[in-house]
């Protein structure tokens, strides 16, 4: 074992692995954290904290992964590159692994223009694939990015994230692969509703043998409207809903959409399993964590293992 | 080039308000070409000024001049002769220029009447696009001739974010999506191999990292 | 260093290609002479070339060495008999001319005096084997000269095809030194001539020529094979925006890629001299 | 049968009959090229049919703002003699030495003094002619607002009270006394361009022409489109004045002889006539319109007329219905027209109703020509159209009479803008130019260098027969004149373009040593040019003068508010006087002329362009790139008349051959170009040797020709039974016994064209096809033939031969553009299968032979080089592109440059022929001239200003300015068109178009504005 | 108090909108004498500082009449001034002058009963907005405006 991380664990055992995020909230309460993070105990492996995302102040990544640390889960820090030069990812890698947090994903985060600060400065002093070799040259080789010597290395398993749908489409592979190169354990990917797009992409990984160096954590995240499957499919940068997801939403009755969301979920998960190469899944229930539990169960995810 | 943009004439109004007599000095190099503070743009700005102030019953005396150049001092030195007939000078040049003047005539103010936007190219006629950020560490060679770190929106040296949707950057449909564009390049040019290598983390001490930065010719500089 | 030196250390030679004008106005090759002068190691003035009446090449020869501009001088039997291509030899010597090319003369219906009398008193053999005995100090006559004039005389092949050797041969025998061959367009095909070539043993300065438009291209490839110049090459041309600079470009890079095949190069602009620097540019020298 | 023997002229003057399109156009060519012409026109005005369209195909433009600077230009070409109202009576004598004689009719009216206010019409609108539109009044009586001359007629016999309409005219150009008179014309020459009528429908019954209002004529249709027809440009139905919904065309009414009393012949144009109309009216209107043309075969042959007929179809959905309309009758329910029809693939009629119905008339020679065509003893072609030979265009039986236009057979306006150049190349011939009496030296002073000299400025007010001052008072606008700064003189000077008051102005400033005038007076675009000449004369750089429009664009308009009226006459002054003081001498540069002429391309065009000119004493040089002279017609055997090519083609290649002032330079291929009209310098290098060699020459002709297609389709190339129509051509003159031995024999047209390789239509296959079917049944008349096509476009009168074969039984089936016919070798021949449009079902035939019709196309590789090295336009498909499809054919839209021929497009021998005679024509009017005159309205670029920032060389419409090697931007003078974008586009102001330079314009906003500064 | 008599410059195009606007006089159409044109080769040839300096020297109202869309002699003229027009208008509606003084218009020769009416109407517009702000305070009220 590389870290102390039960995510590593979890995929080192061969079982799918199972992960779900909280976005924290947007002001100093804590409880708010709580709630989010009790929904999903027992539930999944592990749970993503987001860092500002979609560019809207929140409470830090750091600060909620401590709080659900304490609850005594395991919590998965995100960073972006968008927000702190070097230096403060590093200071701040550091402070996480000093209070017990041993998973984290590495970002390049969305850009400012949509969130609620577009006035913001842009740091991204390195990029994510940097961002990965950098938190994997402090684990490996104990060096900070400037190239001192750490003092008790901190261990984190490195995640990054992977969009097989956006474009260009055949660079999607090699990036993954980059990633891979640059150190990263474990990806967890975009929203997946274009299946077949995604079996394309993962025969790629699989033929190049990335899925045997990183753990490929599947997106999946359900969906409450039609409007919503329609908001994505046109709205969001870099995500494919093909138009009979969209159908099939607007196909039901509005009062039922919110069911038929949760059952393409599922579906998706099921067909998801068979493919060679996932080793697990990544639920993003955006503000609807309550249904994690549903889907788990009904995804024939649960109960999820228990790792000494 | 340096490229720029007229500032909102509500701005230009305002900052020359406290004045009675105005030099409006415009630049015949990069600002000239990007349409913001030539000859022409300086006619412009002036009939603007002299008629908002005429809409108030009040007159400006706006005296029109163009620069060869505004970044050289003796091209500057040409304003010595108006300037004791002026109260405040308004640029149309980019930064540079404006400092320039402010160097050179200690005692007048010296107003910008442009934003000075970016160092770019001419798209087509009328269109300009941010090319360079002068980083100081050219690695054009490495992405098929093509900056990630002038127009990637963020700054990815290692391939496109998960934004990016056909050819196109996630901030918006009109911006490409530059790793787009190196990757069709290095396709073209059979370079594709080059993607896989980890571009390591860029040195800034080169760029304005390392604080304001001069170039000195010794066989040149005096 | 002279033409001759050159030759003789087995030096690369440049040489271009001037010619004289049709008429007295000579400043049009003074102006492109001046504008090459120390790029190439000497110029080449074809003398009537095509059956058109133009200045003599003699002429053109002493004008080039005024300029300081060394020059080699074409002679040939059509329009002199023995008495006058003696005289000239000799003339030429005295005007400081030291390099001859002796060429095949073209037939006088194509040129631009269609009646006027051919004389080929002489063959290119017998011209050379002429320009030896005056060298040697004798006229055709068997009668001593009171000094001898001193040439580097080359010959010219008419084409790559197989049997112009042989005639070249005979040439070199006669007294030869070097051998200017035809426009090359294909390298592959050059290259096989000069493995082929290597037994005349005196130098082979290949003739690059200045493509300046597709249809002159096109001519070529069309009405003659032999010049290998291929359909790519024609494409090459046609898919340039600039035209014009293409040719030049294809001229240049054909110089370079002689250097390691030949003894020299002789480029030959054909009317558009100015041109020569631009074509020297593309070769990188 | 060409009638160019040489006689020696002895008159130089040259009478062109008939004064439209056709008629000005060769009057204006011969007139540039020095000679005198006497230009008649039996109606009012000039102009003739092409005044009332609306807009032409295919570009669509309108007609009256291309036309109209033209007709301006023909008004005031100092060697043309217009007389309006005017008919030949008789014409005697031999070419060179014609006596003719003319009646005038009257026209009541003194065209020094008329200035077409109008007031007769206002007050007498029953005795003022007019030309019969589709309304009975136009809104103005001129038959067009730009009329030449600008001038009302009077119809003396409705007017009731003579004495009160003398009167009405404050300009007394009323003359009642006036009568009819002979005029009696020693020429050298005639050239006869009396145009055509359209065919009258209202004899059939079938149409309800002239019953119903809702159906009408095409160029009634055309009349309602116009701005300045009866409707004012609204589309609205005759009958009530709605919008309608639903307009069918009907083609070939009058035209092939399909009614009553109607010519065999196709009329050539009313195909893109129609879909011009159609088009228009989807366009301008509203796209929901429904547009249905009715045809028979859609002959849009032209120069990518091809193209315009899929737009009309796929863009615009324009239906094009393939059926021949039995009738229209309408409906008094509805107020509809039903109109009924058979499809044409045998189905049952179908009866629909449309809101208006367009007739597509076709052209007729009318009675009038006919008549005089006899007097002058002119042989007539069996429609009664002006014979001519197909190896000589327009020259008629008469030598010395040349025809042009409709008169020598229907055709659209290109051919006749060709033939009518060709008609005045051939006349000039006949003729001897005018002496040429250099006016600057004799008349004008030397002109005075003012450019030291503070403005002196004289202000000369017109009241141009009280057409000025019947509004303002004259004499104080002039006095209001005084009081401007630097104004010296002011005065009324009464009709200002009278030769009187011109005498008057032209001595006030020689006297008053005035250095710039100002004239108050009317349109600067029809007086300016007098004015500057006037300026001249009087030792002043024409650029001196500025004018205020004051008549037209003042008391012609305020003439109901005569304070305002005088108000903004002093403003016009003001701005005026303004403007001018800014105003400085222009340098018109002028350059000596080279007249030696290039023609490029020795086939039929360029040895007759060539001949054209080097027998008027001009020295030619005619490159051709092949060893021998002949071209693509050195190969053709026959025409369709049965005329022999190759005896035609020896004689022309021997002539040319000999003529002395021709240089024919074999194996010529052409590497280098610079200069300008007048004066260009081409490089060729001349093959095998490639001698170098530079031909410095005036003007250029590209007679550079097509090729002829051989797509590798239809087993071309590999089935000795499949040949092309060229290669049957031959055929039938060396080897008879296999003709004679084939039963069967298939042709299919549109092989290799109008397909996505090659959008055109080539123009010529459907006469080739004809041409040998006949031949082939004259050897063996047993033979069948089957021609499979698409649209038979035998236009014109060849038409009467694809009449002729369908007798002779030769087997005409249609196929569609996606069922094309599919063929297969058999063993002594091919099979050919094909749909038959009528059963439906899928035939095959076997075949002794296939001949393919497949037309020409482009040289691509070499005209493409050409158009690089001399920088010229092509069109997609490779043709050289002319400046204006229509008007200017053959002129390239790089001065000094014309094209001859197939390198135009497609065309026939006679076609040819008429195009190098034209490009003669045409090149002759440059050759005329002694020096190159370039315009002064030039942009001029101050290089201390430039930035180099390339604004004008993206902004420029013709690509003229360019970065030169000092790095900064360079307008050649020569080719700048002087519209200004690059001035108003400059960010650096570096850039100034002379003669509206920004101080000037500002100057005059000074003018108008000035009272706020004051 | 009397009707306010804006002053308009129409910078019309020789070969289109200057001969419309003969042809208007031709046909005797009339029109408001409040505009006044000058003649330009092209439309195209008018510069964003024509169009401000005639607004700066006291105009009430702008327009410029080139060809129909098209149309153009010079290809393409008219559009390239179109767009001019409209970067002028919001500059005048920026300082205060108020774009909608300025405007452009398309005729051909022929429309000389457009070309009457186009200048009417913006007469009529005109009137409706008043004077030039430029001048409001120098003339203090607007009738006095035309002399």
């Amino acid at each position: 074992m590389k870290t102390e991380s039960t995510l590593e664990k979890i995929l080192a055992s061969g079982n799918l692995a199972v992960t779900s995020e909280c976005g924290p909230p947007r002001g100093a309460v804590p409880d708010k954290v709580k709630e989010k993070a009790e929904m999903l105990r027992g539930y999944v492996d592990a749970v993503n904290v987001t860092d500002n995302q979609t560019a809207m102040v929140r409470m830090s990544s750091f600060a909620a992964c401590v709080i659900i640390k304490q609850m005594g889960m395991d919590p998965i820090l995100q960073m972006v590159t968008r927000d702190r030069n070097r230096l403060a990812m590093q200071a701040d890698i550091l402070g996480a692994y000093a209070h017990g947090i041993d998973t984290m994903l590495c970002l390049s985060g969305d850009h400012p223009h949509f969130g609620d600060h577009p006035q913001a400065m842009n740091v991204h002093d390195i990029d994510s694939i940097q961002f990965v070799q950098m938190v994997h040259t402090m684990r490996e080789k104990g060096t900070f990015q400037g190239g001192d010597d750490i003092i008790n290395p901190p261990k984190m398993f490195i995640g990054a994230a992977a969009n097989p749908f956006a474009d260009p489409f055949e660079l999607r592979v090699a990036r993954l692969a980059k990633k891979a190169k640059a150190g990263a354990d474990f990806v967890q990917t975009q929203c997946i509703y274009n299946l077949d797009k995604f079996e394309t992409w993962m025969k790629g990984v699989v033929d190049r043998g990335l899925h045997e160096k990183v753990h490929v954590l599947a997106g999946v995240t359900p969906m409450k409207t039609a409007g919503m499957a329609r908001y994505m499919k046109n709205k969001v940068p870099g995500m494919d809903v093909p138009d009979e997801i969209v159908d099939r939403m607007a196909g039901v009755p509005k009062e039922k959409q919110a069911e038929e969301g949760i059952k393409i979920c599922v579906e998706s998960i099921q067909r998801l399993k068979d493919v060679e190469g996932v080793s697990g899944f990544h639920i993003m229930a955006i503000e609807w964590e309550q249904k994690v539990p549903e889907i788990v169960k009904k995804a024939g995810l649960y109960p999820r293992p228990e790792i000494a | 080039m340096i490229t720029a943009e007229r500032k909102p004439l509500e701005e230009i109004i305002d900052s020359v308000k406290p004045f009675q007599r105005i030099l409006l000095v415009g630049c015949n190099e990069c600002v000239t070409v990007c349409a913001a503070g030539g000859r022409k743009e300086v006619g412009i700005l002036a009939s603007a000024l002299q008629m908002n102030f005429m809409k108030a019953g009040q007159t400006i005396d706006i005296k029109e001049l163009t620069l060869e150049r505004q970044c050289d001092p003796e091209y500057v030195e040409e304003l010595s002769t108006h300037m004791d007939q002026v109260d405040a000078v308004l640029s149309m040049a980019c930064g540079c220029g404006v400092q320039e003047i402010a160097r050179r005539y200690k005692d007048k103010p010296v107003l910008p009447a442009v934003n000075t936007k970016f160092m770019g190219a001419s798209e087509r006629q009328g269109v300009w696009a941010e090319r360079c950020q002068g980083c100081g560490d050219c690695l054009l060679g490495l992405t098929g001739g093509i900056c990630p770190i002038a127009r990637c929106s963020k700054r990815l040296l290692n391939g496109p974010c998960g934004g990016s949707t056909n050819g196109k950057c996630e901030i918006s449909p009109e911006v490409d999506c530059v790793w787009q564009l190196i990757w069709d390049r290095l396709k073209a040019l059979g370079m594709e191999d080059r993607y896989e290598d980890i571009m390591p983390a860029k040195n800034w001490q080169t760029g304005r990292g390392g604080g304001p930065r001069k170039i000195i010719r010794e066989d040149l500089a005096e | 260093m002279s033409f001759r030196k050159r030759l003789a250390a087995g030096e690369f030679v440049v040489l271009a290609e001037m010619n004289t004008p049709k008429g007295v106005n000579i400043s049009k090759m003074v102006l492109d002479s001046r504008r090459i002068k120390g790029r190439v190691d000497a110029v080449i003035i074809p003398d009537m070339d095509n059956g058109v009446m133009k200045m003599s090449a003699m002429a053109g020869g002493v004008l080039m060495h005024q300029q300081g501009v060394e020059a080699i001088m074409h002679v040939y039997c059509r329009d002199r008999n023995s008495m006058a291509l003696q005289g000239d030899l000799l003339a030429s010597h005295v005007l400081g001319i030291q390099n001859l090319i002796v060429v095949h003369s073209e037939d006088m219906t194509v040129g631009d005096h269609r009646e006027a009398q051919p004389v080929n008193e002489l063959d290119e053999l017998g011209l050379i084997a002429a320009i030896r005995t005056l060298q040697d100090g004798k006229d055709l006559a068997g009668f001593e000269l009171d000094g001898r004039p001193d040439f580097t005389t080359g010959c010219t092949i008419a084409s790559y095809k197989d049997g112009e050797l042989e005639l070249a041969e005979k040439k070199v025998a006669a007294g030869a030194e070097f051998m200017v061959t035809p426009p090359v367009f294909d390298l592959d095909v050059f290259a096989a001539f000069m493995e082929k070539a290597k037994r005349l043993n005196v130098p082979v300065i290949p003739t690059v020529f200045l493509i300046k438009s597709v249809a002159i291209a096109r001519y070529i490839a069309t009405s003659e094979p032999e010049a290998n110049l291929s359909e790519t090459l024609i494409k090459r041309i046609r898919k340039a925006s600039d035209r014009e600079m293409e040719g030049i470009k294809i001229a240049g890079e054909t110089v370079a890629a002689l250097r390691d095949m030949a003894h020299g190069v002789k480029i030959q602009t054909l009317g558009w001299e100015h041109r020569l620097g631009a074509i020297l540019d593309a070769a990188g020298l | 049968m060409m009638n160019d023997q040489a006689t020696m002229p002895s008159h130089n003057k040259i009478l062109v009959v008939g004064g439209g399109i056709g008629g000005i156009r060769a009057a204006m060519d011969l007139a540039e090229s020095g000679r005198n012409v006497v230009l008649i026109d039996k109606s009012v005005s000039i102009g003739g049919l092409i005044t009332q369209l609306d807009r032409t195909f295919p570009t669509n433009d309108c007609d009256l703002c291309t036309l109209s600077p033209r007709l301006s230009e023909g008004g005031r070409q100092e060697h043309i003699d217009l007389l309006t109202m005017t008919e030949v009576k008789k014409v005697s004598g031999d070419v060179g030495n014609f006596t003719v004689t003319l009646s005038q009719t009257p026209r009541y009216i003194d065209l020094e003094k008329c200035t077409a206010c109008g007031d007769c019409f206002k007050v007498f609108p029953e005795c003022v002619s007019f030309n019969p539109g589709l309304d009975h009044r136009a809104p103005t009586c001129m038959r067009y607002p730009q009329a030449i001359p600008q001038a009302y007629a009077i119809d003396m016999h409705k007017c009731q009270d003579v004495k009160a309409l003398e009167n009405v005219c404050k300009a007394g150009a009323i003359l009642p006394q006036q009568t009819s008179k002979e005029i009696e014309l020693e020429v050298g020459a005639v050239i006869l361009c009396p145009g055509a009528d359209v065919f009258d429908p209202s004899g059939l019954d079938h149409f309800e022409y002239g019953k119903n209002p809702d159906v009408v004529t095409s160029l009634e249709y055309e009349r309602i489109l116009s701005a300045s027809g009866p409707t004012q440009g609204e589309l609205v139905r005759p009958s009530d004045g709605k919008k309608p919904e639903k307009i069918a065309w009907i083609q070939c009414v009058g035209s092939r002889g399909l009614q009553k009393g109607a010519a065999s012949y196709c009329s050539s144009a009313c195909c893109m006539f129609a879909l011009k109309e159609a088009i228009v009216t989807k366009e301008r209107f509203q796209d929901s319109i429904e547009t249905t043309i009715f045809y028979m075969d859609m002959r849009t042959f032209g120069k990518e007329y091809e193209q315009y007929r899929e737009r009309a179809e796929n863009e615009f959905h324009v239906n094009l219905v393939r059926s021949r309309p039995h009738s229209i009758v309408g409906d008094e329910a509805t107020g509809g027209l039903d109109i009924t029809f058979a499809p044409d693939d045998g189905s049952p009629s179908i009866t629909e109703t449309f809101d208006m119905a367009v007739l597509s008339t076709g052209f007729k020679v009318s009675e009038s020509v006919r008549k005089m065509a006899g007097t002058m003893g002119i042989e007539l072609n069996a429609h009664d159209f002006a014979k001519t030979d197909e190896f000589s265009p327009v020259a008629t039986s008469v030598p010395g009479i040349y025809v042009c236009g409709l008169f020598e057979g229907p055709k659209d306006i290109p051919e006749t803008m060709v033939q009518a150049s060709a008609a005045a190349c051939l006349a000039a011939k006949a003729t001897q130019p005018a002496v040429h009496i250099d006016e600057d030296t004799l008349v004008n002073l030397p002109e005075r260098d003012v450019s030291s000299e503070e403005p002196r400025i004289g202000i000369f007010i017109c009241d141009c027969g009280l057409n000025i001052g019947g509004v303002v008072d004259t004499q104080n606008l002039a006095e209001f004149g005084k009081t401007l700064p630097q104004v010296a003189v002011s005065q009324v000077v009464g009709h200002g373009c009278s030769r009187s008051s011109m005498d008057i102005i032209h001595k006030t400033i020689v006297d008053e040593k005035l250095n710039r005038v100002v004239i108050g007076g009317c349109s600067p675009r029809t007086h300016e040019t007098k004015f500057q000449d006037l300026l001249q004369r009087a030792g002043l750089n024409k650029y001196l003068v500025e004018i205020a429009n004051i008549r037209d664009q003042d008391t012609w308009v305020h003439a109901d508010d005569p304070e305002a009226a005088k108000q903004k006459a002093r403003h016009l002054i003001r701005m005026a006087t303004s403007s001018v003081k800014n105003a400085h001498p222009l340098i018109e540069h002028s350059l000596p002329m080279h007249k030696e002429i290039l023609v490029v391309g020795g086939g039929v065009s360029g040895m007759t362009t060539a001949l054209s000119l080097a027998d008027q004493g001009f020295k030619v040089f005619l490159a051709e790139k092949a060893p021998q002279l002949g071209g693509l017609a050195g190969r053709i055997k026959k025409t369709i008349e049965g005329r022999d090519v190759p005896v035609f083609m020896e004689a022309l290649t021997q002539k040319t051959l000999q003529h002395p002032g021709i240089e024919v330079i074999f194996n010529a291929i052409i590497v280098d170009h610079t200069g300008m009209p007048g004066m260009f310098k081409t490089g060729l290098q001349i093959a095998p040797q490639m001698y170098y060699r530079q031909i410095e020459h005036g003007v250029t002709i590209l007679a550079t020709g097509a090729l002829q297609n051989r797509p590798e389709t239809f087993l071309l190339g590999e089935n000795p039974a499949v040949m092309t129509q060229l290669d049957m051509d031959t055929l039938l003159e060396e080897d008879l016994d296999r003709i004679k031995a084939m039963r069967t024999v298939a042709m299919i047209q549109c092989v290799g064209s109008r397909c996505p390789e090659n959008q055109n239509c080539s123009r010529i296959c459907c006469q080739s096809a004809v041409k040998n079917a006949l031949r082939l049944l004259d050897i063996n008349p047993d033979m069948r033939i089957f021609v499979l096509y698409r649209d038979m476009r035998t236009y014109g009168f060849t038409e009467d031969y694809y009449l002729e074969a369908r007798k002779r039984g030769v087997i005409f089936v249609r196929y569609e553009k996606d069922a094309p016919p599919q063929v297969r070798p058999e063993k002594d021949g091919i099979e050919v299968t094909f749909v038959d449009p009528i059963l439906g079902q899928s035939l095959a035939l076997s075949a002794d032979c296939l001949c393919l019709s497949t037309g020409l196309v482009a040289d691509d590789e070499a005209s493409e080089d050409l158009a690089m090295i001399f920088r010229l336009q092509r069109t997609g498909e490779g043709f050289f592109l002319e400046d204006h499809v229509k008007l200017r054919p053959l002129d390239l839209s790089t001065p000094g440059f014309f094209v001859a021929g197939t390198a135009h497009s497609p065309k026939n021998i006679k076609e040819c022929i008429a195009d190098a005679q034209a490009a003669a024509g045409r090149a002759q009017t440059l050759l005329a001239k002694n020096s190159i005159e370039l315009g002064a309205a030039v942009a001029r670029v101050d290089s201390n200003k430039c930035a180099a920032c390339l604004v004008c060389v993206r902004a420029c419409p013709f690509d003229i300015p360019f970065i030169n090697a000092d790095g900064y931007s360079e307008i050649d003078p020569a080719k700048c068109h002087g519209c200004g974008v690059c001035a108003a586009e400059c960010p650096a102001k570096a850039i100034q178009l002379m003669q509206f330079e920004d101080d000037q314009i500002l100057a005059k906003l000074d003018g108008l504005l000035e009272r706020m500064v004051a | 108090m009397k009707q306010f008599e804006p002053v308009i410059v129409a910078f019309c195009c020789h070969y289109c909108a200057y001969t419309a606007a003969d042809m208007a006089g031709s046909k005797r159409l009339s029109y408001p004498a409040n505009v006044n044109i000058v003649r330009v080769p092209c439309s195209g040839k008018v510069d964003a500082i024509h169009l401000m300096k005639a607004f700066e020297k006291g105009a009430d109202g702008v327009y410029v009449a080139g060809c129909l869309e098209g149309d153009c002699h010079f290809k393409n003229g008219n559009t390239k001034v179109a767009r001019r027009v409209a970067y002028v208008k919001k500059l005048l509606d920026e300082i205060g002058i108020g774009g909608e003084r300025l405007e452009m218009f398309y005729m051909s020769a022929g429309m000389g009963e457009r070309f009457a009416r186009v200048a009417t109407e913006m007469t009529k517009k005109i009137r409706k907005l008043g004077p030039n702000p430029t001048k409001a305070m120098s003339t203090g009220n607007q009738g006095e405006a035309v002399a």
